[in-house]
């Protein structure tokens, strides 16, 4: 399979473990992923905060150029890219002036004809594969998938899973060999673009998340958004400072937990670049599988 | 026709403002055939009815077009007149210059103009009417009732008091409908059972009724006074002459576990079973999805399993018949009664549009209900003898929150309608559990109360006063499951506050639905119903009990959501409308009616595949010695409801609608 | 209650269906949006007051305070709403309005990210996290805030320094341009 | 056409189509009624023919209407499943649909031609299908196709 690869601007930097990871876990997958020539960046929410032609536009400006350069599929594994690409490719295509509008301003053929799909909906595909491939089994570890507001929203948007009761993460780190989590905020919203421009909310909104995680038993959460990624791993010492105890959740993005799944080196996952350290879960789910009983054991050390 | 009189209505200052009467009158007096056109303020007064009475003594009148408002205001009243006057009434059209004229123009030249060419056309068409005889056809005088709720029960005892035969025929094993489940009633809080159980023995024990409960209509023919319908009865697996309710086989049914569906789910029955002990009739049915038995014999086993039932009867009445039945009974008239159902919040529905409350758990979390549960449960002859005690542990709930209009009043979820009752049972709930559980909290969740009703407001505020109900304005955003209470996510938008409650149990008053299956009964009726299924009445207004077929009637929840109250006040409504259509033995209808002209048919038979009343038969033509010279179509003139779809389609122009015949609809194109 | 609200409600309502399609009117005050909104215990005006006071035209009280620059577009209103009034989007035109109009403006830290933000995608076509966030420090006088997070933050090889624009930026700027030009204004928090 | 309606062409100078619209008895009439009733302003150029149902319309209508010098025609009736006739709106459907091939074929432009459905309750929406029609057929001006053979009779 071949894809049009947007990485979105964190996935050069603060998210390079998710773009680590992707990548890694690629060729198992049969997956190929070719970057859009010269994309630029989706404006993300300061663009449809303000205006919302630009907010359009500027995803548009990488659909044209994905179009022009063959794909009918793009992969933007950030769940925000993904939103905003997903979204202007919906409202263009209900309203053909606007369509006829943007492609003026592009001054490039344009005829909204690139899928967009997210890294969850991509890897519940892959999920046989993902299951046929696993190497090690993460050992049944619980981990919680949180799938915050653009994965599944706007619902007319997205629309690859339910909304309120979404399954897509949960399937995948099953495939994976790790064990999902029953919890209640995993459609919550963790304060997303307010990251430095309001951080109070953040941490507030981002503690209510881990701690029900925590309190269902979770060792990790999965994410697919790198903004939930940033404010859930760097602002969790902040979340954690009015408890009594830090919460001490690493943070994997989905494409890591696969990673694990199919037995990658950790480093090349770019397991080492979190700030919430992952050592003694990857230790864990890497642990060498005991001589008999594997099964039975595991379950045991689990619960 | 040569003697036309035309009288041109002023309808007071109605008319006037835009149409120039005076000239309309003065227009059609040139026009060839009409011999008299004067205009008048009131047409439909007495002295206007008898302007057109002395017009057409005096001056010979052969037909009169009165161009005034709509047909459907005053078509009758003038063809009234015209026959009093000793005119056919089919000789008087109206011109309809008020509603698609003078109303909708401003532009008084124009507006003139177009009265003079309705009423030229009218009058250019009156001239191919032919003088026409009511229809009068004989009427069976019994009359069908489907569904054995609150309102069939009604229904159906009206129409026997009233000194006429009743079929009531009820899909369920046992006759009540959802009023049986009910705990108590609003606004008064008397039992329902203790009000409802002396109907259903009375509707059992009544000489005129004929209850075939555990059946189907499966189809019916026919039009108004002559409806033939074939009921299905469903195989109870016994013979019911031979039973004699003592519930012994119910007793020794080794299959316990099974959901009972009169106790909304909460409790459990047995694979032979009787709904419940007041059932009317008393008589068990065996569940053939649960029986293994039954099971055994559809496969063919040689070898049955159980048979305890079998052995512990002492009366031989179990059979294991599995042959469903069917029976035909004339009637001259029906009540549909089918009732509601509750909607779900699952995903079970999407197929009818509905998509389920995914923010409320779809339907997952055991201490969330609907209200037909929370009846159940605080029902005395409930699965906990009116104890309450929630689903997932038999705790009782020290705080219950109740949520309004789920599923109603929500486009997004597919229904966009007001259930109508919810307020007011939801009052009841709060009350009935501070009755019994004294400290316990009621929360309840609305967005505006809807307490329209003899008593009902007062019964809300008694439950808010002097109950102690705590209501809050806003609708819940979320339902969570938290270790042993469920998470309440709502927001009070009167004080502007986010509001979090952990409840014991959550109660929803889920939305009012039509039956699955009524788009069947309809199609079967032929009568049409909206498009959440429910059955629509002739005239919202003026015909509510009516439907558009004639004959056929409707009562209670199948129409749109209602109360008892209002569903026995339609049962009798449409009672009293069946007794008036059989306080004769004839009836007259209008003949507007379909007519074949053999002589030039061919019997190509396009106009009785189109009839959807199967009003068209074939009729065979012999000579003198009784051979076949060809066979033609004719119209039943007692089922032909005068569509005109045959005329349209007949390719050899060979039938013809009375009331609008190609001639007529020809001459008012021509006037155009 | 200032000035004749039957006509203002009629201006901003209908310019608000006008620009996103979503009908105000058919918001009945359920509430159901504020309930789920995360917000909702930070702002003054929750997404069901905003859809009141864009009923009855209060532009004054919509844009008087932070309410509207709050909101995190979680999308959590408009995929529960019953009737489907798109709270999130239209909130979304109110900022737009506002900025258009210079009735309101968001609150400075908020302000300095969107314009750091926006900045940086004008000069190089994509975001150099290091530069937008020097920037926004700059403009949100923000300093001192996470600057102990910057040097952990390059250890993990998570902050490019030096930024590199994109070959075709020239078309990111025209692009810029124009949707400028149809808001009557630079694109400009 | 007579004398009478003259009025309508005088009063503006420009061309005023003439539209003849046959609709049931049950929806679209009564739609009309509605709009009435609600006196919602319309487009003067409509004369309404009344049936019992679409079903009882025959397409010859339609090119006698055209025949007679109408330069456009509406035909409305009741919404699927809502037909008075249980199906009468299907079976018109059905056969309007071949109409629609031949008319074309007969020099006359199907958009001069507007088939709708009304139902009682939907005055407005017939207000503007009166107005839409008029003004569509006022953008094709008149249609004159068929006026040498005005006169005859069926």
């Amino acid at each position: 399979m071949k894809l049009g690869y947007f990485p979105g601007c964190s996935l050069h930097a603060t998210a390079r473990e998710c773009e680590e990871s992707l990548r890694a876990i690629a060729a198992p997958l049969d997956v190929e992923l070719a970057e859009i020539d010269d994309w630029a960046c989706c404006g993300a929410t300061s663009a449809h905060a303000t205006n919302h032609l630009l907010s359009v536009a500027l995803p548009a400006r990488t659909l044209a150029l994905a179009e022009r350069q063959g794909f009918d599929t793009v992969l933007a594994p950030c769940a925000a890219c993904y939103a905003r690409l997903a979204s202007a490719r919906h409202e263009l295509a209900k309203d053909k002036a606007l369509l006829e509008r943007v492609a003026a301003i592009l001054e490039r053929p344009f005829t909204n004809a690139v899928k967009v799909v997210s890294i969850a909906e991509l890897l519940r595909d892959l999920a046989p594969k993902i299951r046929e491939q696993a190497k090690r089994p993460l050992g049944g570890a619980r981990v919680a998938a949180y799938y915050g507001c653009l994965l599944v929203r706007p619902t007319e948007v997205s629309g690859f899973d339910d909304a309120e009761q979404p399954s897509s993460m949960e399937a995948v780190i099953a495939a994976a060999g790790g064990t999902p989590v029953e919890w209640r905020r995993k459609v919550d919203c963790c304060g997303a673009g307010f990251s430095l421009s309001r951080t109070g909310s953040v941490i507030r909104l981002g503690r209510a998340i881990l701690e029900d995680a925590k309190k269902a038993g979770a060792e990790a959460i999965a994410v697919g958004c790198p903004m939930c990624h940033s404010n859930l791993d760097l602002r969790q010492k902040a979340m954690s400072r009015t408890l009594p105890e830090p919460l001490g959740l690493p943070i994997l993005f989905l494409s890591q937990v696969v990673g694990l799944g199919l037995g990658l080196d950790p480093q090349a996952l770019g397991l080492g670049r979190h700030f919430v350290g992952t050592g003694s879960f990857v230790a864990k789910v890497t642990a060498p599988p005991a001589p008999a009983e594997k099964p039975a054991e595991t379950k045991q050390e689990v619960a | 026709m040569s003697r036309i009189g035309v009288f041109v209505c002023h309808c007071g200052e109605n008319l006037g403002r835009t149409v120039d009467a005076a000239e309309v009158a003065r227009a059609s007096g040139t026009l060839p055939g009409v011999a008299h056109a004067i205009d008048y303020k009131y047409m439909c007064s007495d002295p206007g009815q008898a302007l057109i009475k002395q017009a057409v003594a005096e001056k010979k009148l052969d037909g009169v077009v009165v161009a005034a408002c709509s047909p459907h205001m005053h078509e009758k009243t003038f063809r009234r007149a015209t026959a009093g006057a000793g005119v056919n009434p089919f000789l008087c059209e109206m011109a309809n210059i008020r509603e698609h004229c003078s109303w909708i123009h401003e532009n008084r030249p124009a507006a003139t103009a177009k009265a003079i060419d309705i009423t030229r056309s009218i009058v250019e068409k009156l001239k191919r009417n032919a003088p026409l005889e009511p229809i009068r056809i004989p009427v069976e005088r019994r009359a069908l009732v489907i569904g054995g709720g609150i309102a069939g029960i009604q229904a159906a005892l009206d129409i026997a008091d009233g000194g006429r035969e009743v079929v009531l025929v009820e899909k369920g094993p046992s006759i009540g409908g959802h009023m049986s489940q009910l705990s108590e009633t609003f606004p008064t809080l008397d039992c329902s059972q203790c009000i409802l159980t002396p109907r259903m023995v009375e509707v059992y024990q009544h000489p005129r009724i004929k209850l075939l409960a555990y059946s189907e209509v499966e189809a019916v023919e026919g039009y108004i006074g002559n409806f033939t319908v074939k009921i299905r009865r469903k195989a109870r697996g016994l013979d019911e002459t031979k039973c004699n309710g003592c519930g012994q086989c119910q007793a020794s049914c080794p299959q316990k576990k099974i959901p009972s569906e009169f106790d909304a789910g909460l409790g459990k029955r047995s694979a032979i079973y009787v709904p419940f002990p007041q059932a009317v009739p008393n008589i068990p049915v065996i569940d053939a999805r649960h029986c293994a038995r039954w099971k055994g014999i559809v496969k063919g086993l040689k070898k049955l399993a159980c048979g305890k039932c079998l052995e512990v009867c002492g009366r031989g009445a179990i059979t294991f018949d599995l042959e469903d039945k069917f029976v035909t009974e004339k009637v001259g008239a029906v009540v549909v009664a089918t009732g509601f159902q509750l909607y779900e919040i699952g995903r079970d529905h999407e197929a009818d549009g509905l998509k389920g409350y995914g923010e409320y758990g779809y339907g997952k979390i055991p201490d969330v209900i609907d209200g037909l549960q929370f009846e159940r449960l605080a029902s005395a002859s409930g699965p906990t003898a009116g104890k309450l005690q929630r689903p997932s542990d038999g705790k009782e709930p020290r705080t219950i929150v109740f949520l309004q209009c789920v599923g109603s009043r929500d486009p997004a979820k597919g229904i966009e309608y007001c259930s109508k009752i919810c307020c007011m049972y939801v009052a009841k709930h709060t009350m009935l559990y501070r009755h019994k559980v004294h400290d316990g909290r009621a929360v309840v969740f609305y967005m505006d109360v809807r307490a329209g009703g003899k008593g009902y407001e007062e019964f809300v505020r008694r439950a808010i006063e002097e109950d102690g109900a705590e209501y809050i304005r806003g609708r819940v955003s979320r339902l969570e499951r938290d270790g042993d209470v469920v998470r309440v996510q709502g927001f009070d938008t009167l004080s502007g506050e986010p509001v979090t409650i952990d409840a014991d149990l959550v109660v929803l008053a889920t939305a009012m639905r039509s039956q699955p299956g009524i788009e069947t009964l309809a199609q079967k009726l032929s009568v049409s119903y909206d498009r959440h299924g429910f059955i629509n009445e002739a005239h919202p207004k003026l015909r509510p009990v009516e439907t558009n077929t004639a004959g056929i009637f409707v009562a209670g929840a199948c129409q749109a959501p209602r109360d008892i109250p209002d569903s026995v006040a339609m049962a009798s409504a449409a009672a009293s409308k069946v007794l008036g259509l059989f306080s004769n033995a004839e009836l007259e209808r209008e003949p507007i009616v379909a007519r074949v002209d053999e002589a030039t048919c061919a019997g190509c038979f396009h106009c009785l595949r189109v009839c959807a009343y199967g009003a068209v038969e074939r009729k065979e033509i012999r000579d003198k010695k009784g051979n076949l010279i060809k066979v033609v179509a004719s119209v039943n003139r007692g089922v032909c409801q005068g569509c005109g779809t045959c005329q349209a389609t007949c390719p050899g122009k060979s039938v013809e609608l009375e009331g609008f015949t190609d001639p007529q609809i020809y001459a008012a194109i021509n006037a155009f | 209650m200032a000035g004749p609200a039957s006509t203002r409600r009629s201006t901003l309502a209908a310019e608000i269906r006008r620009r996103t399609g979503l009908n105000p009117a058919k918001c009945y005050q359920c509430g159901k949006c504020s309930a789920g909104c995360p917000m909702a215990e930070e702002t003054r005006l929750r997404p069901h007051d905003i859809l009141r006071l864009v009923q009855r035209g209060r532009r004054d009280r919509l844009f008087a305070d932070d309410s509207i620059w709050l909101c995190l577009t979680c999308e959590t209103c408009s995929a529960r709403c019953p009737n489907e009034v798109g709270p999130a989007r239209i909130i979304d035109a109110l900022r737009e309005l506002a900025l258009e109009s210079g009735e309101g403006a968001p609150p400075r830290a908020i302000r300095a990210l969107h314009e750091s933000f926006l900045k940086q995608i004008r000069r190089h076509g994509r975001i150099f996290e290091f530069g937008m966030i020097a920037g926004f420090k700059l403009r949100s006088g923000k300093l001192f805030a996470d600057v102990g997070k910057m040097p952990a933050t390059m250890k993990r090889g998570k902050l490019a320094l030096s930024p590199r624009n994109i070959a075709g930026v020239g078309d990111v700027r025209r692009i810029f341009d124009a949707c400028a030009a149809a808001a009557g204004k630079e694109v400009r928090p | 056409m007579s004398e009478a309606t003259t009025g309508i062409d005088a009063t503006a100078g420009t061309f005023e189509p003439r539209i003849q619209a046959f609709v049931c008895n049950w929806c679209t009439y009564t739609g009309a009624d509605l709009a009435g009733t609600s006196r919602i302003p319309m487009a003067p150029n409509v004369r309404i023919i009344r049936l019992p149902c679409t079903g009882r319309i025959d397409t010859l209508f339609i090119l006698k209407a055209f025949e007679r010098g109408a330069d456009g025609v509406i035909v409305s009736g009741c919404h699927p499943n809502d037909c008075h006739y249980t199906a009468g709106n299907f079976h018109a459907r059905r056969r309007f649909a071949v109409f629609r091939d031949l008319i074309d074929f007969l020099g006359i432009d199907p958009d001069r031609i507007t088939f709708s459905w009304v139902s009682a309750s939907e005055g407005k929406k017939w207000s503007e299908v009166v107005n839409d029609t008029t003004e569509r057929i006022r953008r094709m001006g008149p249609f004159s196709a068929y006026h040498g053979l005005a006169g005859r009779t069926p």
